[in-house]
């Protein structure tokens, strides 16, 4: 058991309680509000991780989200989370993590082997090399590269946790729960509206908990509570810890990210692991405070050197020292604070050196105003530094932590994420929000530039009253309580010239002040050009502690300001979220909502295979005992049906209920074929074109009365030709009287086919319907009753090319209704068929489908080019006329049989004359859907032809070159049983 | 200077004194031979193509930013010769072909990588449709396989093959297809062609076209009024801006795309996939990060930032086709305008002004296309006539009639 | 009485309830449905006509009524969703086809949809996670289209914060459950 | 996207599907002259602005409303939402 070494008194953290954790596989000790970050410095580690291209070995930059170096490995299987930061994971008992990146261990990592060569490997280096011989790019070059790149790893292990997505909606989001957000929330609060305070940390507050200051006269931390105690009390205040608002969207949209369980083992029972919210807000207030930002310096990445703030948030909200001795350089007098908590808290500061010849003077350690860090030492984890006094002078200064300050940057992110652009405040010398804000969003406290906590309880509480002044509701100016208003005084600095090794900029991408001074001298000059050359920026922390010094570099060689090198543009999510919580819960079996037909339950029952067809879920063949290949059981099928009589559910097929004085009228215009004639008591096939005249979808229209119609549709297009239908009605005819309603899901309906239909339907329906040929001819339809007394709908159509019907009944009949026609059906042996059969029957008749009505043929290919009314006004007549999709040699639809009837026809095999080459160039058409016909006894199909009407007999091959097969087929009419259509109007 | 491995271990050496700007930022001159429009991928290309294999001097391209800027500058970096139609196919695998010399050919590494692009089907419906284009794509002189399940898994183990909605029946398998350092092709393109002598010239917007009797003179920009005997546009995603300046109006609306990139990973996807049954697909760049994207946010924009909606459709394809992505995180989503054409297929055609030439209309699609979009377009300004493999990129193939609609959703440009 | 025996949208003879603590779900076959569209120029009468015989006003956009034997929800523009308990009135399109007359189409609904009722302290919990109405903002007596898991329903608060009804495409009826269930467990911890 | 419905007041685009360009109100008279050339000019070209937009949503998780949105393409903002059916009508599609 180790001895936490670097931990002190006081702070944030239960000390009376252990917390027992792992990383790398070493057991170590911490306490309840501990991050892995503090737990493992305060047990003396400060190496964590290694970079990304030299693999060189670092420690923790920061306290929080923005950290680029201590990235772990946590958890394991199928939770294993790579890239983790360890500054905001935080501790539970039996946390277990290791370090990524490296082999075979942290300490010994033999890639870091890159580092001695970085000379050849500096920005861009691998855009200029590795070109020769040219298949050792893929083969040899490009594998070492992938091997060596990446972070960490996943296990590729299912995702075990489940996510949420919620939606929340409110009069302001408060984004960040530091002084600004706080006093925001409160002075909101407190007038009543709904406000919703969310913040990326597990303990709000901000700096609030990182300071030694006092607010109101009571210790910052302690305000805080309080602040917090006062808000969850509210009703109208929802405070979401360990939320993220990862981006600001259009129109008060924002996204925000719950981590639920993230601090514990696992999830409770039934938990999601995160919840992704959808925030609609009124009025948003950004109070996402400022992030510090390093001073690049020769060797400025050993373990140990953090930013100063950081440092002083381990000391005072974690009870963690950085080290036995530290010392502080910056160019600010914010600096300097971490100096004098450091010292308060008994840690031996060993020096604090200011860039600024006039830095103000410090007690209890040495000052060395107007120098400059100029190197550091330690292989592992820092041992000392060198600077170089004002006078000239090197000096050593012995130092296990160096905390550096170059100034503070506020969290302008979510500024941005609508492309505005952030604005230059000389005399913060940082970027702070622009003009061009997310429309309803206002920025308050440090991230709008406020850098002292008076500053930001006031601009908190001012943001508050005006946007609910925008949305007329009256907040009262709330007493600010006292607080430390002291001015930011700061002179740029952003990196030490003097040093013999490199000085980072990004380091976790490792770019140095070189790279971007090469990436000036090849004219990689403009900002996305430098990013995207060096990749400056490109890391998983986004560039946030390092985008500001490569943009001065930049600023420096090229001789322009800052502002006028130009930003980079942030984009969502602020910080990496995890794409679970952007799945939620529509995943694995549930990424679709399941439909199931009426006879879902019976079909089950009979062990029938089931297919996807759009969200629905059809019986796709019944097996029977005995039968071991699909084929059996449709060929089966088939002949029973053709034989006697099968059933099949298609209550999939769209049914929109057309009503209104006009409806003869108006579906005389959605059809491309004629409807104002339809005699009451009829069904027409009806083919639906696009206005570009392509057909659409096709389907049947019934007359139930006068007024009334009923349409079916593809299943597939359904939904599709319902709001094609409805654009027609409210668009582009606004006046006819008619009403369109969807009754897809009212009836369940069901196909009875065969040369028995007639009779088994005479079983089930109720006597004093007549279904004889004579009464209820081919093309007819009725509302009858049926089983004494269910009103039901009979239409006398045939997809089988059978004799057939289709009866429709109320839908929680359909599972009784099934079980009705199968008993009735007995006699007959009736057979149930699914939705293999259906397609061999309808490509044995010929009838196109999906695979025809495949978006880019008209009517003409189709064979159908005379329903095409010219004489009336409807949708697509007008386009079909195109001389391009009226060429004399038109794709034709036509049948196709093996010339051997041993070979296969294949869907999707391409036609080349028999004599011709086998290319493009000579492509003759394509199969479209194939077959084995059980009633020819061959495997049959149907396609498009070139002039394919006129080439009757032809024998041409069927090139499969995908699959290696070439078959000759014979081309001959699509309508291979009954084309004459005497069965279906027996 | 000429790249090599020897070069960069010698300026290694040297202190990396040597290197010289990729391209020069020449002033405007007042008039040339030809002037491209866009200093984007297409526009590049164009220009080196026009100098090194049509010998024409006094070329300028004129890019309002920065050059690469556009869509070459954000896309999901796939190139793939994998087209249906007779239209579009033998276009597309010609790129292919100019992909695969191009690194040598421009001297810079833009790391084509030819890790194959794999369609999955999940009904028999599309495999039907994966037959008759992988055919298509075979009779055209470029690759394909099909696959079925077994061999789906065998190349990629971690897809949802016990616990799926949709359950994966197969893949077309496109050997030649895969990905490319999409940044990088802009540079190679642009530093290739300033070293034949073309100007390229950032900063500067066209802002209006000089015509006389239908008869183009010369464009003017922001940097004043540049005289030209022929000019090129290829500005996609800003197609109708530009060319409403000419009086035209075009069958193209503007669409925003997002993609997106994850944190970087250990190597764990080695190609590019492409979900069948929802709108994902996904590869993994060099330096780890899962890039993918889905379907565009469906309404005229030309904001470079889409919603969330989008963004959520994409991610939960995503995590129901590889389970194991729950535990990734998104990094960073962006967002492309997309000139998305009526047919979903690009121009590359005169217009009614003589001397004035459009490229656009590219859709998703334009990176892959960018070689051979170069080269023809390239081909159109020397010579007039459009490419062999170009000839169907026409203006007016809506008032023909022959649209070439590769998905078959008629025109509708946000469903292509 | 005819011959055919109905199941529930779940597949079962009695309807599926499942309980939390401060939320139960019950399934809700007892209810007939019928849409009632205004034919174009009548909808002055159509109104009249119709709130005469249901004995309450048809309810405007986002509104709905609950009558002594009818209820209604507005659905779209001169349309509404008229329903009743299925028992005593299982035609009810037939019903009101003759009082509407010649000014509106009636069409039945009744198993287009499967209806599931939530009832509990918790419902506000439950459908922030499900569907993007402001649901905490609803009040009694108003019903919205929404989506739940891709599927799209009607959300029908019949007592603010307390009282919910959801109306889902009867096909979908075990997805809409089982996403009602599985964040129910959630929302509502044992 | 938040689209602020006529009827019901703010609704999530997301529940709306997206059509195009108003104009496709306007669809030509079938039996003019011209008429192939105004179908394809209705059918095929747009003018595609770079701001103010007038353009069609359908709300499908919705009322099946058809909505005349006008919408900023550069910045997104929406600034007024008519019923399709009454611009129609006012476009003269009524009888």
């Amino acid at each position: 058991m180790n001895k936490q070494i670097n931990r002190l008194n006081g702070g944030l953290i239960d000390h009376d309680q252990s917390l027992s954790f792992k990383f790398d596989g070493k057991r170590f000790q911490g306490h309840p509000g501990d991050t892995l970050a503090s737990a493992l410095l305060a047990n003396g580690v400060r190496l964590m991780g290694r970079s990304f291209k030299y693999h060189r070995p670092r420690g923790v930059l920061t306290s929080g989200s923005e950290e680029p170096n201590a990235l772990v490995e946590l958890r394991s299987s199928g939770r294993q989370e790579p890239n983790t930061r360890a500054t905001v994971a935080e501790l539970y008992d039996g946390l277990a993590a290791n370090s990524q990146n490296r082999w075979p261990s942290l300490e010994r990592d033999v890639l870091s082997i890159n580092d001695l060569f970085s000379n050849f490997l500096t920005a861009g280096f691998y855009y200029k090399t590795f070109m020769w011989p040219k298949a050792f790019w893929e083969k040899l070059y490009e594998p070492i590269i992938r091997n060596a790149a990446g972070l960490g790893s996943i296990t590729g292990e299912d995702d075990p946790d489940v996510y949420d997505k919620g939606f929340l909606h409110c009069d302001l989001l408060v984004i960040g729960a530091g002084p600004a957000g706080l006093m925001a929330a409160l002075t909101a609060g407190r007038a009543g509206a709904r406000v919703i305070l969310a913040d990326e940390d597990f303990v709000l507050g901000g700096r609030l908990n990182a300071e030694s200051i006092e607010v109101g006269g009571v210790a910052a931390s302690d305000w805080a509570a309080h602040a917090l105690a006062e808000l969850s009390a509210m009703d109208n205040v929802r405070v979401l810890p360990r939320t993220t608002v990862i981006g600001a969207f259009d129109h008060g949209i924002y996204g925000a990210v719950e981590r639920i369980a993230d601090h514990l083992p696992t999830p409770a029972s039934g938990q999601p692991r995160q919840i992704m919210w959808r925030i609609y807000s009124k009025r948003a207030l950004l109070c996402a405070g400022a992030t510090e930002r390093p001073i690049a310096f020769s060797n400025n990445d050993r373990p140990g050197i953090m930013l100063a703030g950081a440092m002083r948030a381990y000391a005072n909200r974690w009870a963690v020292r950085a080290h036995e001795q530290v010392a502080v350089f910056t160019n600010n007098d914010d600096g300097h604070r971490t100096a004098a908590d450091l010292i308060a808290k008994g840690v031996h500061v060993t020096a604090v050196i200011d860039t600024r010849a006039d830095a103000p003077s410090v007690d209890g350690t040495e000052l060395f105003a107007g120098a400059q860090v100029i190197g550091s030492k330690g292989r592992l984890g820092l041992n000392s530094v060198t600077i170089r006094t004002d006078k000239g002078f090197t000096r050593e200064i012995i130092c296990g932590g160096l905390a550096v300050s170059g100034g503070w940057n506020p969290n302008v992110h979510l500024t941005c994420h609508q492309r505005g652009r952030p604005k230059w405040d000389e005399d913060l010398a940082a970027f702070v929000p622009g003009d061009n804000l997310p429309v309803g969003m206002t920025v308050a406290g440090a991230a709008a530039g406020a850098m002292s906590t008076y500053g930001a309880l006031r601009t908190g509480a001012e943001g508050a009253i005006a946007a609910l002044s925008d949305l007329d509701i009256p907040a009262g100016v709330p007493e600010l309580p006292e607080a430390e208003d002291s001015p930011v005084k700061l002179r740029p600095f952003w990196h030490v010239s003097e040093g013999k090794g490199r000085a980072w900029i990004d380091l976790q991408n490792d770019v140095t002040v070189k790279d971007v001074k090469l990436a000036h001298q090849e004219n990689y000059v403009s900002v996305e050009h430098l990013k995207r050359y060096t990749t400056l920026g490109m890391a998983t922390d986004q560039g946030k502690t390092s985008n500001m010094a490569g943009l001065a570099v930049m600023a420096e060689l090229t001789g322009k300001s800052i502002p006028e090198t130009g930003t980079t543009i942030f984009r969502p999510p602020y910080t990496p979220m995890a794409m679970g919580a952007l799945a939620g819960r529509a995943v694995g079996k549930h990424f679709h909502p399941v439909r199931e037909t009426p006879s879902h339950k019976w079909a089950i029952e009979q062990g029938a295979v089931f297919t996807e067809v759009g969200d629905w879920l059809r019986a796709q063949w019944f097996p029977k005992e005995g039968e071991t290949h699909w084929r059996q059981s449709v060929d089966r099928e088939v002949l029973q049906t053709r034989a006697s009589v099968g059933v099949c559910d298609v209550t999939t097929l769209g049914k929109i209920d057309v009503q209104g004085a006009d409806a003869a009228e108006f579906l005389n215009k959605i059809y491309a074929n004629g409807f104002a004639k339809l005699a009451v008591g009829k069904v027409r096939y009806g083919l639906m074109l696009r206005e570009d005249g392509i057909a659409y979808d096709d389907g049947t229209a019934a007359r139930l009365a006068e007024d009334h119609f009923v349409v079916t549709t593809t299943t597939a297009n359904a939904v599709l030709v319902y709001r094609r239908m409805e654009f027609a009605r409210q668009c582009l005819w606004p006046d006819l009287d008619v009403q369109l309603i969807s009754t897809t899901e009212a009836w369940a309906q069901y196909a009875v086919a065969g040369p028995n239909s007639r009779k088994l339907l005479e079983k089930i329906v109720d006597a004093c319907f007549d279904l004889s040929n004579e009464a209820f001819p081919f093309m007819s339809c009725a509302e009858i009753t049926i089983c004494e007394g269910c009103r039901a709908r009979l239409f006398r159509i045939s997809f089988s090319g059978e004799l057939a019907y289709e009866i429709a009944v109320p839908t929680r009949y359909g599972d009784a209704m099934i079980r009705a026609l199968m008993e009735a059906g007995e006699e007959f042996d009736v057979v149930p068929y699914g939705t293999e059969a259906l397609g061999v029957m309808r490509i044995e008749k010929g009838h196109a489908a999906g695979n025809e009505l495949n978006g880019t043929t008209t009517a003409l290919n189709l064979g159908m080019g005379r329903m095409v009314s010219k004489k009336k006004d409807c949708i697509g007549n007008i386009m079909s006329e195109r001389e391009g999709l009226n060429q004399p040699d038109a794709l034709r639809l036509v049948g196709f049989k093996p010339v051997d009837p041993g070979q296969q026809v294949v869907a999707g095999g391409h036609l080349m004359k028999a004599d011709g080459p086998v290319d493009a160039a000579h492509d003759q058409g394509y199969v479209t859907s194939a077959a084995f016909s059980p009633v020819l006894q061959s495997s049959i199909g149907i396609g498009y032809l070139k002039d394919g009407a006129e080439r009757t007999g032809e024998v041409l091959r069927l090139a499969n070159p995908l699959e290696g097969t070439e078959v000759k087929v014979e081309v001959v009419s699509a309508h291979f049983v009954d084309p004459d259509g005497g069965r279906q109007r027996a | 200077m000429r790249y090599s491995g020897f070069r960069v271990i010698k300026e290694a050496l040297t202190g990396h004194k040597g290197w010289t700007p990729a391209w020069r930022d020449p002033e405007p001159k007042n008039e040339y031979d030809i002037v491209v429009v866009g200093g984007g991928g297409h526009g590049l290309a164009t220009a080196y193509y026009l100098a090194k294999e049509f010998g024409h001097a006094r070329i300028a391209v004129l890019e309002k930013g920065w050059i690469g800027g556009g869509n070459v500058g954000r896309n999901t970096t796939i190139i793939r010769s994998n087209y249906l139609l007779d239209g579009n196919e033998p276009f597309y695998e010609f790129s292919l072909k100019l992909w695969e010399g191009l690194e040598q050919d421009f001297n810079f590494n833009a790391m084509v990588s030819q890790r194959g692009i794999l369609n999955l089907v999940h009904t028999d419906a599309q495999r039907d449709a994966a037959r008759r284009r992988g055919n298509a794509m075979i009779l055209n002189g470029s690759d394909a396989e099909l696959l079925d399940t077994a061999g789906v898994r065998a190349l990629y183990p971690f897809l949802n093959f016990s616990n799926a909605r949709f359950p994966i029946k197969g893949g077309l398998l496109h050997r030649r297809g895969g990905t490319v350092r999409h940044d990088a092709v802009a540079w190679g393109y642009a530093r290739g062609a300033d070293q034949r002598g073309v100007d390229i010239i950032q900063n500067c917007e066209v802002t209006g076209f000089r015509i006389e009797n239908g008869k183009i003179l010369g464009v003017e920009t922001s940097r004043g009024y540049i005289g030209a005997k022929k000019v090129g546009v290829a500005v996609a995603g800003s197609s109708s801006r530009v060319m409403e300046k000419a009086g035209m109006r075009l069958p193209i609306e503007s669409h925003v795309l997002q993609a997106f990139v994850s944190e970087g990973l250990k190597p764990m996807i080695p190609g590019v996939i492409t979900f069948g049954a929802g709108h994902f697909y996904c590869s993994q760049s060099d330096k780890g990060g899962l890039v993918f994207g889905g379907d565009i946010d469906m309404y005229n924009t030309y904001a470079q930032r889409g919603n969330l909606p989008v963004v959520e459709d994409v991610i939960e394809s995503g995590v129901a086709l590889i389970p194991a992505l729950g535990r990734v995180r998104l990094l960073r989503g962006w967002g492309g305008v997309m000139d998305m054409s009526m047919d979903g297929s690009p121009f590359i055609d005169r217009t009614q002004v003589e001397g004035l030439y459009f490229n656009g209309g590219w859709c998703y699609g334009g990176f892959k296309a960018t070689p051979a979009s170069g080269w023809c377009f390239a081909h159109l300004l020397s010579t007039d006539r459009p490419h062999e493999v170009a000839t169907a990129f026409r203006l007016d193939r809506f008032r023909s009639g022959r649209m070439i609609d590769e998905k078959g959703v008629g025109a509708q440009p946000n469903l292509h | 009485m005819h011959k055919l025996k109905a199941i529930t949208p779940l597949g079962r003879t009695e309807p599926k309830t499942d309980n939390f603590t401060g939320l139960s779900i019950t399934e809700n076959p007892a209810r007939a449905l019928a849409t009632l569209t205004a034919r174009l120029g009548h909808e002055t009468a159509c109104t009249a006509q119709v709130s005469a015989f249901i004995g309450c006003d048809l309810p405007g956009p986002g509104k709905s009524v609950v009558g002594e034997t009818y209820g209604a929800i507005w659905i779209a523009p001169s349309s509404w969703m008229i329903e009743a308990d299925h028992t005593g009135h299982e035609l009810i399109a037939q019903e009101l086809k003759p009082v509407a007359g010649e000014t509106a189409s009636v069409v039945e609904q009744t198993d287009a949809w499967c209806r599931f009722d939530i009832t509990g302290s918790a419902a506000d919990d439950l459908f922030e996670r499900l569907c993007n109405v402001d649901v905490r903002a609803m009040n009694s007596d108003t019903a919205t289209r929404t989506t739940i898991h891709h599927i799209g329903c009607y959300l029908w608060c019949r007592k603010a914060g307390f009282e919910y009804s959801v109306l889902g495409p009867r096909s979908s009826a075990g997805s809409l459950h089982h996403a009602l269930v599985e964040v129910a467990q959630a929302v509502c911890p044992v | 996207m938040i689209i602020d419905h006529p009827l019901l007041g703010p609704r999530d685009a997301q529940e709306f599907v997206y059509l195009g360009d108003a104009t496709l109100i306007d669809r030509p008279d079938w039996q003019a002259e011209n008429a192939a050339e105004a179908f394809h000019d209705y059918l095929y070209l747009r003018d595609n602005p770079a701001g103010e937009h007038r353009e069609l949503w359908y709300h499908e998780q919705g009322d099946r409303s058809w909505l005349v949105v006008t919408r900023n393409t550069l910045t997104h903002e929406i600034t007024s939402v008519e019923l399709a059916r009454d611009v129609a009508r006012a476009r003269g599609r009524g009888r």
